[in-house]
């Protein structure tokens, strides 16, 4: 009986499969009908809608070691306006052959404008959407996305890898702050609510990193040039490469003492002056001697004088991009987020009011600087070209340097 | 804890020369009813020529010795001519007394080995086997004179398992030959060797052969059982042996390990492991086995034992890669395209313009077109399946991609899906493998890597049911047995393996006591 | 045949991938519903879930010997009150299995196959279970030791990927909020998950030893917390706040992974690693529930119905789950006192009936040591 | 949905058959069960089939309490 019944249970079987094979492949897309998105641009058009710039890949025309270079650009851009950014993804549909792949999305540009104007209306869909991850890169255009993600950026070919190179490149030396959305919403949700996002520009079609976009709670409240956002990012704990340089006393304008700032700690401790909130910063810097003014010798005072001027002149740099954020309410420092660490008891009873205690504290910093190393010379070469046929120095009898 | 597959038919249906009841019930033409042997020489030769009747090939010769009638029957061809002549032929003509009879005979005969044969039966089978039957008239009995010298080839290289280092002998299709190659690695009278006869027409010896102070005692209960319970017409090859006494007769994995070295033979017993030798085959058989000891290859255990981890390794790689790379690849290709970077799938993308064929189908047409390319590279001659190669190379490798019908990247990943099959040691995985990949390229083309995964698990469960006579199949990792894993991604050195697998369940676990080898502290001159 | 058995390290296994299975996918959403930075204490105390199932095998195992649960209820109950209180025990089987099964396909769905039907889905997962289960515990046992060393490789490879993107002081500072949220959000860690070990029970008579019961039992619980503990931690610290919301916190984290131009979005993979231990998870629940069915209604082996039960498992999950947000409600506000009530109160009610019972027997006869 | 559930049901039939006549009802009315719900999830049947709604009420409420005491 059974011996009957077994390969009709495997006919049976196979059939059962082909039932699921009908309704299998509901997730099919194959590689050559797919537009592959890298970036996407967002911008605010007239009555309220909203203008989304895509930027998809050609990949006929990307150059690969096969040698697929084509003639045209690598990629390409479309734009749609609609009343939001999940519609007008879809209308998308409409506009180019072949549908939208949207996973390998690394870049979203907002334009200033959709900026000031309050990014939180587009967070939801960048986080709920299957397609985004979170280490997407956001920026913030000078101006319009759409111009940002049409500009050429070789050698790279495709546009949204040189911007995010570009960003990366500039993040290392600490000019810009992480830009990634996860960091983004991170910070969004933090209790300071400051994002910072790297900010481009478009000049002559070419691409420039123009600074840093402050924001509180998600709208736009400032521009940092790159030189204050180098202070922003020594407010907080890190690495990177930082340049300080000192004007000479005496020698020609294009001469300095420049230092290569690698790494700083910030301490800071809080009192309270009355109501009014008194923060007091603490920054151990430690950097090299990147370059000395003509004549320059590396001995005791000069070491010294140097150190104090840098330090002097970090303090500035701290004490003006301070003041930035104080008069733009933007607490991009985490200050707020030092506080509720440090203060978990006095934050839930001030925290509510942190904007307004924060744009009239009183903030203080001192720097400590320390040069590490001074590169490979120890003078300058000026030094030596009066005295060439001469003993060095130390050999004169003179104090070693 | 055996499964009791074989049925009541099969049992009672064994053949063997000790079961001689079941004879007369089987009817076999050539073999004549089971009575004892005529005792006149004319009545026996009317017998044989009965039971040998249209066989060309007998040869019967009556040669009076001193007037005693003496009737000497073999088969042309399966005896040696001449040690016939020196050994019994000779010695009969010097037999100097007058009608001798038969213990007379044996007297003069003693340098040959003689067998009394008492049936018709254990005649005609003697003859069938290549020996010489002597009759002498009148007496109750014949007698065999071992002079056989069946056709066959000499020992050889091992021409489908080479190896670098090591012995390079082969089994050849001689049992008595393949024995000897045993005996000469194990001089011991530890190895055993059971015989058996299975194959009504066949008549073929059927040896298991173990160490008896090593191995399981059931195991070797286990294996008699399983021949004994056989009945078939021939068995002329190992093949049909491992079918017939598999545990699951339903799996495409090899169940068996085969192998055409002796020394690999060697080490099996020495694992406490059984081998099955078919007269007539050149290669035999080991059981119980294990997944990880058909990855292991004869070299690893003569090589260094660290480079053999990163060899193993690569050949664990291999099996996988050559069951899922296709799979992979369409999976990759056709829904998860978020795993690739970037810039991989441009190019792939780049590449895949302006191909008809959706994905799935391209990878199946590859497939079938790589796998006619092996089967035609394989019957043909030597000669013409050089040109063979070269054509599919030509057509596959280069027409076919310009003229855009495949992409470059599927010939790239299908070529290396057979490079990994073919690094597997044991030819038996191979052809699992590559059919198996047909239908993880289907479910693939279906749902992506959630078939994939799926089909996976169902494989790995169908792969931790298996046992091979009792030894589950994936040990000693599921079950997880950490002193055997010894042997299985590395090869622990000899001084470390000084246990037999523990999952064999041998009678003597240990292998040695040797220490970790090192300069004694005399030759360095320490200090004491 | 030979009774099947099961060693120590197995069931360790077993009730691992039974617990991990959906409960890293599921614990940090639940976690991130009552708190953020101190979900991490929450799983640490989940261990008392653990250990009071431990405490329950401990008096069971004590009276009722290595019996299953339900063959120790019709034997210490009668055939009626018995198979009525088995047939409440495989029902909780039935309906957990069916919980983990539209977990597995809203996962499954909501991440890599949106478009595929979620029946197909829960269609594929169950062919594996019902297959698994059909071959037996070895079998089912073997294959999650066979999976292990995959996952043990895959899980540490992607956190120590994640781990550049995590901020302690995402955790900072410590009970901010007091010990009320924590505790809460313990409650389905400790006695929803927690409460899943105790299909061992069921379990008991393919175990070698008693003691090795309750040792795999701790061991298991103390590993799972350990691990939980981790996962929920560098899930905090990657995503922040954001767990509060999301969905798939643990796929989140994975999601930001990204080194180079080369290795990013592979949270693919981990919802594959994911599904292969649900897998395991189901099949364990499976098992226990065909053991059960056999032995309320008296059949010849747990094969019988290891194909239908499947089945009805498959077309459960989606017809008593219809609504997506029904699966979270269920299981924050009713699995945690019902399964407390199957897998805790019954097998100590049914322990000291056992006791009682023996008493009564013993009643006149000079006392005898039971143990 | 449901030409799968009944096909897959006919096959858990050939692929383990019950012996006894008690296995035979038991399988018979497991399956016919997938098959009702197949129906009730495919076709929307009996809306209100809730199964959870006992358990909601009284394990809901018992929840409940143990979060209130938290």
């Amino acid at each position: 009986m059974k011996s009957v019944w077994r390969p009709c249970a495997t006919l049976v079987v196979i059939l059962i499969w082909t039932t699921l094979f009908l309704s299998g492949c509901y997730d099919l897309r194959e590689v050559n009908d797919m537009n592959i998105v890298t970036g996407i641009g967002l911008d605010e058009a007239e009555n309220g809608m909203v203008r989304v710039t895509l930027q998809l890949v050609n990949p006929n025309n990307v150059p690969s070691a096969a040698g697929g270079q084509g003639s045209g650009r690598a990629f390409l851009t479309r734009t749609v306006e609609a009343r939001s950014v999940e519609q007008a993804v879809n209308k998308f549909s409409e506009v180019v052959p072949h549908f939208l792949y949207l996973s390998h999305n690394t870049l979203v540009v907002f334009g200033d404008a959709y900026a000031k104007h309050g990014l939180s209306r587009a967070f939801d869909y960048f986080e709920r959407s299957r397609f985004f991850r979170r280490n997407q890169l956001f920026v913030v255009a000078q101006g319009e996305a759409r111009d940002v993600l049409a500009a050429s950026t070789t050698p790279e070919p495709l546009n949204s890898f040189g911007v995010r190179f570009l960003v990366e490149q500039t993040a290392r030396r600490a000019r810009l702050l992480d830009s990634e959305q996860l960091s983004v919403l991170k910070a969004y949700l933090s209790v300071s609510k400051s994002p910072v996002m790297a900010l481009i520009d478009v000049r002559d079609g070419r691409l420039r990193v123009a600074g840093a976009a402050l924001f509180r709670e998600g709208t736009m409240v400032g521009t940092l040039t790159p030189n204050e956002m180098e202070a922003l990012s020594l407010l907080r704990s890190g690495r990177g490469e930082i340049s300080v340089s000192i004007p000479c006393p005496t020698s020609a304008a294009d001469t300095n003492t420049s230092l290569q700032i690698d790494s700083w700690r910030r301490n800071m401790r809080s009192s309270f002056v009355g109501q009014r909130l008194h923060l007091e910063i603490q920054l151990t810097v430690s950097g090299e001697i990147e370059r000395l003014c003509p004549g320059g010798q590396l001995n005791k005072q000069v070491l010294r004088s140097v150190q104090r001027e840098g330090e002097a002149i970090i303090q500035r740099r701290l004490r003006t991009v301070i003041e930035k954020l104080q008069s733009d309410g933007s607490d991009a420092g985490g200050f707020g987020q030092w506080m509720f660490q440090n203060h978990p008891g006095w934050w839930r009873e001030h925290g509510a009011d942190w904007s307004d205690i924060f744009q009239h504290a009183d903030v203080s910093c001192a720097v400590q600087l320390q040069i590490r190393r001074a590169g490979l010379s120890s003078n300058a070469p000026e030094v030596m070209v009066n005295e060439v046929d001469k003993a060095p120095k130390a050999g004169r009898g003179e104090d070693i340097p | 804890m055996f499964h009791k597959r074989k049925g009541k038919k099969m049992r009672h249906m064994s053949l063997s020369l000790e079961s001689n009841s079941q004879y007369g019930s089987l009817g076999g033409a050539e073999l004549g009813p089971d009575s004892p042997v005529p005792d006149t020489l004319s009545a026996m030769a009317q017998s044989i020529q009965e039971d040998w009747d249209r066989c060309a090939d007998l040869q019967t010769r009556i040669v009076d010795v001193r007037g005693t009638k003496v009737l000497l029957v073999w088969i042309r061809g399966s005896v040696n001519l001449s040690r016939l002549e020196l050994s019994v032929l000779t010695p009969l003509t010097e037999i100097y007394r007058e009608r001798p009879r038969l213990e007379h005979i044996q007297w003069a005969l003693r340098s040959c080995r003689l067998n009394p044969l008492r049936t018709r039966r254990e005649v005609n089978q003697m003859i069938a086997d290549g020996g010489v039957v002597l009759y002498v008239d009148g007496a109750s009995v014949a007698l065999s004179v071992d002079s056989g010298d069946a056709p066959g080839r000499s020992v050889d290289k091992a021409e489908n398992e080479p190896t670098l280092y090591g012995p390079q002998e082969g089994f050849v299709e001689s049992l008595d030959v393949n024995l000897a190659l045993l005996r000469k690695r194990i001089r011991s009278p530890h190895l055993k060797v059971e015989s058996r006869r299975v194959g009504e027409y066949s008549h073929s010896e059927v040896s298991i052969v173990y160490v008896d102070n090593i191995v399981k005692p059931q195991l070797v209960e286990e294996a008699r059982r399983r021949i004994s319970g056989l009945s078939v017409d021939t068995m002329s090859d190992i093949y049909k042996l491992m079918e017939l006494v598999t545990d699951v007769p339903k799996t495409v994995f090899p169940m068996v390990e085969e192998t055409e070295r002796p020394d690999r033979v060697v080490g099996g017993l020495m694992q406490g492991r059984i081998a099955l030798m078919v007269d007539g085959a050149p290669s035999c058989f080991m059981v119980p086995v294990q997944f990880v000891t058909l990855l292991a290859s004869a070299d690893d255990y003569y090589m260094n034992f660290i480079l053999t981890l990163f060899i193993r390794l690569l050949r664990h790689m291999a099996f996988w890669l050559s069951l899922l790379l296709p799979s992979l690849y369409v999976a990759l290709l056709t829904y998860n395209q978020d795993l690739m970077p970037t810039p991989l799938l441009i190019s792939v993308a780049s590449q895949h313009r302006g191909i008809p064929l959706p994905t799935v189908l391209e990878a199946l047409v590859m497939m079938v077109s790589f796998e006619l390319l092996r089967e035609a590279g394989l019957r043909l001659p030597r000669a013409v399946g050089q040109s063979v190669s070269i054509v599919g190379t030509l057509i596959i490798g280069d027409a076919a991609v310009r003229a855009g019908l495949v992409s470059a990247g599927m010939v790239i990943v299908v070529a290396a899906t057979g490079m990994a099959s073919f690094a597997l040691p044991v030819y038996g995985f191979v052809n699992p493998n590559r059919q198996l990949q047909y239908l993880f390229v289907l479910v693939a083309g279906l749902f992506g890597l959630v078939g994939i995964v799926t089909l996976g698990y169902l494989l790995v469960v169908h792969l931790v049911s298996l046992r091979s006579f009792g030894v589950p199949y994936m040990g000693p990792i599921a079950p997880l047995n950490f002193h055997d894993l010894k042997d299985t991604f590395v090869r622990a050195p000899w001084y470390a393996m000084d246990r037999r697998p523990e999952q064999m369940e041998t009678v003597n676990p240990r292998r040695g006591r040797t220490r970790r080898p090192g300069p004694t502290k005399q030759s360095t001159g320490e200090n004491p | 045949m030979e009774k099947e058995r099961i060693s120590s390290t197995q069931l360790v296994v077993l009730l691992i991938w039974t617990t991990l299975g959906t409960g890293i996918v599921t614990i940090p959403y639940v976690l991130g519903l009552f708190t953020v930075r101190d979900g991490w204490i929450s799983t640490l105390l989940s261990s008392a879930g653990g250990l009071l199932v431990t405490a329950v095998a401990w008096l069971y195992i004590r009276m009722l010997e290595m019996r299953r649960l339900t063959e120790a209820l019709l034997r210490t109950f009668g055939p009626v009150v018995g198979r009525a209180l088995g047939l409440w025990v495989v029902f909780w089987i039935w309906i957990s299995n069916c919980t983990v099964l539209r977990e597995l396909e809203l996962f499954v769905g909501n991440t890599i196959l949106p478009r595929t039907p979620e029946y197909v889905i829960g269609f594929l997962a169950s062919t594996t279970f019902a297959y698994a289960v059909y071959m037996g515990v070895e079998v089912l046992a073997r294959t999650g030791e066979f999976i292990l060393p995959l996952s043990a490789v895959v899980g540490p490879v992607l956190i120590m990927l994640s781990l550049q993107y995590m901020d302690i002081h995402e955790m900072m500072p410590v009970l901010a909020d007091g010990w009320s949220p924590v505790l809460r959000g313990a409650v389905v860690p400790a006695l929803a998950y927690g409460m899943e070990f105790g299909i061992v029970l069921q379990y008991l008579h393919a175990v070698n030893h008693r003691q090795s019961v309750l040792g795999s039992l701790v061991m298991s619980t103390g590993l799972v917390s350990v691990v939980l503990t981790i996962v929920v931690a560098i899930t905090v610290g990657v995503t922040g706040h954001s767990v509060s919301y999301l969905n798939y916190p643990v796929l989140e984290m994975v999601r930001t992974i990204r080194v180079g131009r080369f290795l990013e979005r592979i949270d693919t993979l981990y919802v594959m690693a994911v599904m292969s231990t649900i897998f395991i998870k189901l099949g364990a629940f499976h098992y226990a529930w065909c053991e059960g069915m056999k032995d309320i209604f008296g059949l010849s082996s747990h094969r019988t119905l290891a194909v239908p039960g499947a089945l009805s498992v498959w077309a459960g999950s989606l017809a008593v789950f219809a609504k997506a947000g029904t699966v979270e409600h269920f299981i924050i506000t009713d699995v945690p006192s019902y399964f407390v009530f199957t897998v805790l109160v019954i097998p100590a009610v049914t322990a000291l009936a056992a006791w009682w019972k023996q008493r009564r027997t013993h009643r006149g006869a000079p006392r005898r040591n039971v143990a | 949905m449901i030409a799968m559930a009944i096909v897959a049901c006919v096959v858990s039939y050939l692929i383990h058959r019950p012996t006894s006549w008690r296995e035979r009802v038991l399988t018979w009315a497991i399956l016919l069960c997938v098959v009702g719900l197949s129906l009730r999830t495919a076709l929307h049947l009996w809306p209100n089939l809730d199964v959870l709604g006992p358990l909601d009420l009284v394990f809901g409420s018992l929840t409940r309490v143990i979060y209130k005491v938290l």
